[in-house]
C-alpha cells in the first residue's frame, strides 16, 4: 500500500528544476514505511548521514534498502538496522555490522547478499532501461542458483535482474541549484549510479552554489536526475 | 511563416516547464523557437549535452561543443556535459520527457518508420531508435504528405520501423492526432482544414469527434 | 593474421606507466592492415583527426573500425573510408557521409548499422566483462532479425552482444603523463568507454601535463587504461 | 617477523612494476611493505580510486578519502577518483593485473572460498567475487593450516565457493603453489620446510618436483 501513496504524492508534487533546495522536512514527507530506498555510500562513507538520522527520527519502518553494505552499528544504514526498521536488504557485505546478521540469524531481517559488482550493474540497469546484467560473476558459487545461465560465444554468464527504487537517498560535495553534483574522493561510490534508479532522488550535500558556478565539464551528475537538496548534516 | 514553423509552433504547446526535451534534426528542432511564455524546457543532446543552448556561429564557437547535427551550439547555465554511456542512460531509462522526431511513415499504430529507404537512402538510426524507445512522450512532427502527396499517416507503415508502438502524438501541418488503444483520434484541424479534407489527406483510420477543436494558431 | 602480428609486438613491448608520451610514429606501429580498430568521436567532433590521417598515410587496409559513425569525407573516419581502407564497420550512422553509401551499396563496404544505445552498451560490455546487453531498443524492427530476444519479468529484450577491437584511437583534451585523461564539451562522447574495450588504448591530446596536476576527483578517464600518449594535431 | 609478514612478502616478489594490483583486506594488505626495490605497483581500492596511498591517521585525514575496509588513506600523484561503475568495469574487464586475497579454504582445482561459514559467519563477499572473477591473475595468501591445525589448501573446498578455478598462485607460510591443469605443482618450500612436512600439513594432492626450490627470503 505504501508505494500506491508514496507514487499518488509524488504525481501531485510540484516539480522544481531551478532551486532544488528544500529542507529536510520536506524531502522526509515522502518516505513511509513500506517503501524501498537506495542510499549511497560504501562502509559508511559517502552515505548521507543526515538524511539517516531523520529516517530514524520520523520512525518508519518495512523498509527494503539497496546498497553497497549495512555500514556500522552506529553509522551509516547500521543506524536504520539497530533501530528495526529495515525488514529486507540487497547490499554486497554486511561484516562490520554485527547486528544485521543477529537479525538475519533470528529471521528478522531477510538480507540478500549481491556481489558488489553485480549490485552495481543491476541498479545501473534499473536506471536506464536496461532488462539485466549478464556477468561471470559468481558462476559455480552458490549465489549462482535458481538464476538463469545464458552461454553466450560459448562463455557462460548469469543473468541479473535490474533494481529500482522509490525513494534514493544520495550524499554529493557540492552541488548547484538545479541539482548537478560532483562528489569527492571516494565519497561518490553507489551515489551517482543510484541518482539513476529511483523515482524520487534527494542529495544531501556539503554545499549548494549558484547555477553556473560549476565548470560543466566537470560535474558528476547531471541535474535531471536531481530532485531535492537537502544541505548539511556536515559535522564533517 | 512556414509550413515547418507552423507545425514546430503547435509542437511547443505540448511541452511543460522544466521538461527534459530531445529534439531531432530538422523541423523538430524549430520547435524550441516556439516555446510559450513561463515556458523554458532542458534540452537534451545526445551526443552529450544538457541545458544546450543556440547555434554558434562558426566563428564564435568553442570547437568542443557541438549538437547531434554537427553544429556549434552554446551551453545555457545549469547544464551539464557526459559522454555517450551516460546520454543513453538517460534516453534510455526514461528521464528524456519528451523526444520530437521527424518521420517518413507514421501509423495508428504508433509505429514509426524514419531511418532508411531501402535501396535508396541508409542513413542510419543514430540515437532515434533509443530515443523513441526510451522517452517518456514521444511525439511526431511531420508534414501530413509526402513530396508526392501522399500520406505519411498510414494504416500500417510499409518501411523498415524505428521503434513499435512508441508514438503518443503526431502533429502535421493538418492535424494533432493521438494514438490510443482505440487508434488514431483526431484532437484538433488546423485552422481551414475540414474533417472531410484530413479524411481524405489520411490514408489511416482516424476517429474524429464532432467537436473536434479548431487549432487556436493561425 | 594481422592480429597474430599485432598482439605478438603488444606482448613485447615494454609498458610504460610514468610517462605515457609517445612520438605518433611509435603509435602507428602497432597499426597494421586486417586490425579492427575503435575510433572516438561524434560526426567528427572528439576524433583524434593526427591518428587517423596518420592511418591514411601508412595506409592500412581491411580495417574493422568501430566507431558512432563514419564522420564526413574530408573530416574523421570519412577520410580512411575515401581511401577504401575500411572493409567492415559497426556504426549507427553514415548519413553525413555519402562515400560510405556508395561502397555500401557497391559491396565493397560491410555496414552493421547498431542503434547508438546499443553500440555504447556492446563496447561497454566488451571492456567490463559483461556477456552482452539486455535491451528493449529495436524490438518490433529489422535490427532485432536473427537476434535472441529474451523475457525478463514480462517484458522483452534484444540481447545484443560485446564488442572490442585490438586499438582504440580515442581524442581528449587534457592529459596528465600517466594518461589520466580529461574531455572537454561534448568531445567525450565515445572516448571514455572505448577507453576499456581494446588491447591497446591511445589517445591523442591538446595537451600534456605532469603527475599530479591535475584534480584527482574531476578526471574522467583512469590513466591505467591509456597505454600511449600522443601529443598535438591541434590545428583547434 | 611474523608468518603474516613473511607470506605477504614472498607475495610481492610476483609483483612487476607497472602493475595495477588489489589487495584484499587482512593479510594481503602488508604486501605493499615489501615491494622489491624499483617495482611500484599502482594500487586500486574497489571502493572507488587508484594509486592508493598509505593509511593515515584519523586527524590528519580528507575524509572523503577512504579504502574498501573504510579506514583512511591517501591518493598518490597520478592517482584517480571514480564511482563503483567504473570501479567494477575496471575489476570484471581484466584491467587489474593482479588480486592478492586471503582464504578460508582453496583447492588444486584452483577454487577458493573466503565469504561464508554457513551457520556461523556471513560477512558477504563483498567486491571479492567480481575482483577473483575479472583480475588477470589472482594469488591466495594465507596461512598453510588454520587455528585447529587443519590444512586450508585442500583437494575440494567444503565452504561456499568464492569463484570457481580462478586461482592462479597459492602464497603460504610453508611454500609456494601454482594451480595447473595438471594439478598443484609445489615451487618453492619456505626455509625449514620438508617435502615430506610440506605434504604432511597439506589435504590436497601436490605434484613436486625433486629440484623444488627453497624459497630465497629467511
Amino acid at each position: 500500500m505504501a508505494p500506491a501513496t508514496f507514487y499518488k504524492k509524488l504525481e501531485n508534487r510540484v516539480k522544481k528544476t531551478r532551486d532544488k533546495v528544500v529542507p529536510v522536512e520536506e524531502a522526509m514527507s515522502f518516505a513511509e514505511s513500506g517503501l524501498t530506498l537506495m542510499i549511497g555510500g560504501f562502509l559508511a562513507h559517502g552515505t548521507p548521514e543526515l538524511l539517516i538520522d531523520k529516517l530514524v527520527e520520523k520512525g518508519v519502518r518495512d523498509l527494503t534498502v539497496i546498497a553497497n553494505d549495512t555500514g556500522m552499528p552506529d553509522k551509516g544504514i547500521g543506524k536504520l538496522v539497530g533501530k528495526g526498521q529495515v525488514r529486507s536488504c540487497y547490499v554486497s557485505h554486511i561484516g562490520t555490522n554485527p547486528e544485521t546478521g543477529r537479525l538475519l540469524n533470528s529471521g528478522k531481517l531477510e538480507v540478500n547478499l549481491v556481489p558488489q559488482g553485480t549490485l552495481v550493474e543491476r541498479i545501473r540497469c534499473g536506471g536506464s532501461g536496461l532488462g539485466g546484467v549478464l556477468t561471470p560473476t559468481g558462476l559455480g558459487t552458490g549465489i549462482a542458483e535458481g538464476k538463469e545461465i545464458l552461454v553466450i560465444d560459448g562463455k557462460e554468464y548469469l543473468l541479473d535482474k535490474p533494481l529500482r527504487a522509490q525513494i534514493a537517498f544520495l550524499k554529493a560535495h557540492k552541488a548547484d541549484k538545479a541539482g548537478n553534483l560532483q562528489y569527492r574522493g571516494t565519497s561518490a561510490n553507489f551515489n551517482p549510479v543510484m541518482a539513476l534508479a529511483a523515482d524520487l532522488v534527494v542529495a544531501q550535500v556539503d554545499e549548494v552554489v549558484e547555477v553556473g558556478e560549476i565548470d560543466p565539464n566537470l560535474l558528476h551528475t547531471p541535474g535531471i536526475l536531481v530532485d531535492m537538496l537537502v544541505v548539511g548534516g556536515g559535522e564533517r | 511563416m512556414s509550413t515547418k514553423d507552423r507545425i514546430a509552433r503547435r509542437v511547443a504547446l505540448e511541452l511543460h516547464d522544466g521538461d527534459v526535451v530531445n529534439l531531432g534534426i530538422g523541423l523538430p528542432t524549430l520547435v524550441s523557437n516556439y516555446l510559450p511564455p513561463g515556458v523554458e524546457v532542458i534540452l537534451q543532446s545526445e551526443n552529450g549535452m544538457l541545458n544546450m543552448g543556440q547555434v554558434v556561429p562558426e566563428d564564435q564557437a568553442d570547437p568542443d561543443i557541438t549538437n547531434a547535427g554537427a553544429k556549434f551550439v552554446s551551453i545555457l547555465p545549469g547544464g551539464c556535459f557526459f559522454d555517450s554511456t551516460m546520454s543513453f542512460c538517460i534516453i534510455r531509462g526514461g528521464h528524456v520527457d519528451v523526444t520530437v522526431l521527424g518521420a517518413l511513415e507514421v501509423d495508428q499504430e504508433g509505429n514509426l518508420a524514419n531511418w532508411v529507404i531501402p535501396g535508396q537512402m541508409v542513413p542510419g538510426m543514430g540515437g532515434a531508435m533509443d530515443l523513441v524507445t526510451g522517452a517518456k512522450k514521444v511525439i511526431v512532427a511531420t508534414e501530413h504528405v509526402n513530396k508526392n502527396g501522399k500520406s505519411k499517416v498510414l494504416k500500417r507503415c510499409s518501411l523498415p520501423l524505428t521503434a513499435q508502438q512508441k508514438v503518443n502524438l503526431i502533429v502535421t501541418d493538418l492535424a494533432v492526432m493521438e494514438v490510443t488503444p482505440q487508434g488514431l483520434v483526431v484532437k484538433e484541424l488546423a485552422p481551414g482544414v475540414t474533417p472531410q479534407a484530413l479524411k481524405e489527406a489520411t490514408e489511416a483510420d482516424l476517429i474524429m469527434h464532432e467537436d473536434v477543436l479548431v487549432q487556436a494558431l493561425a
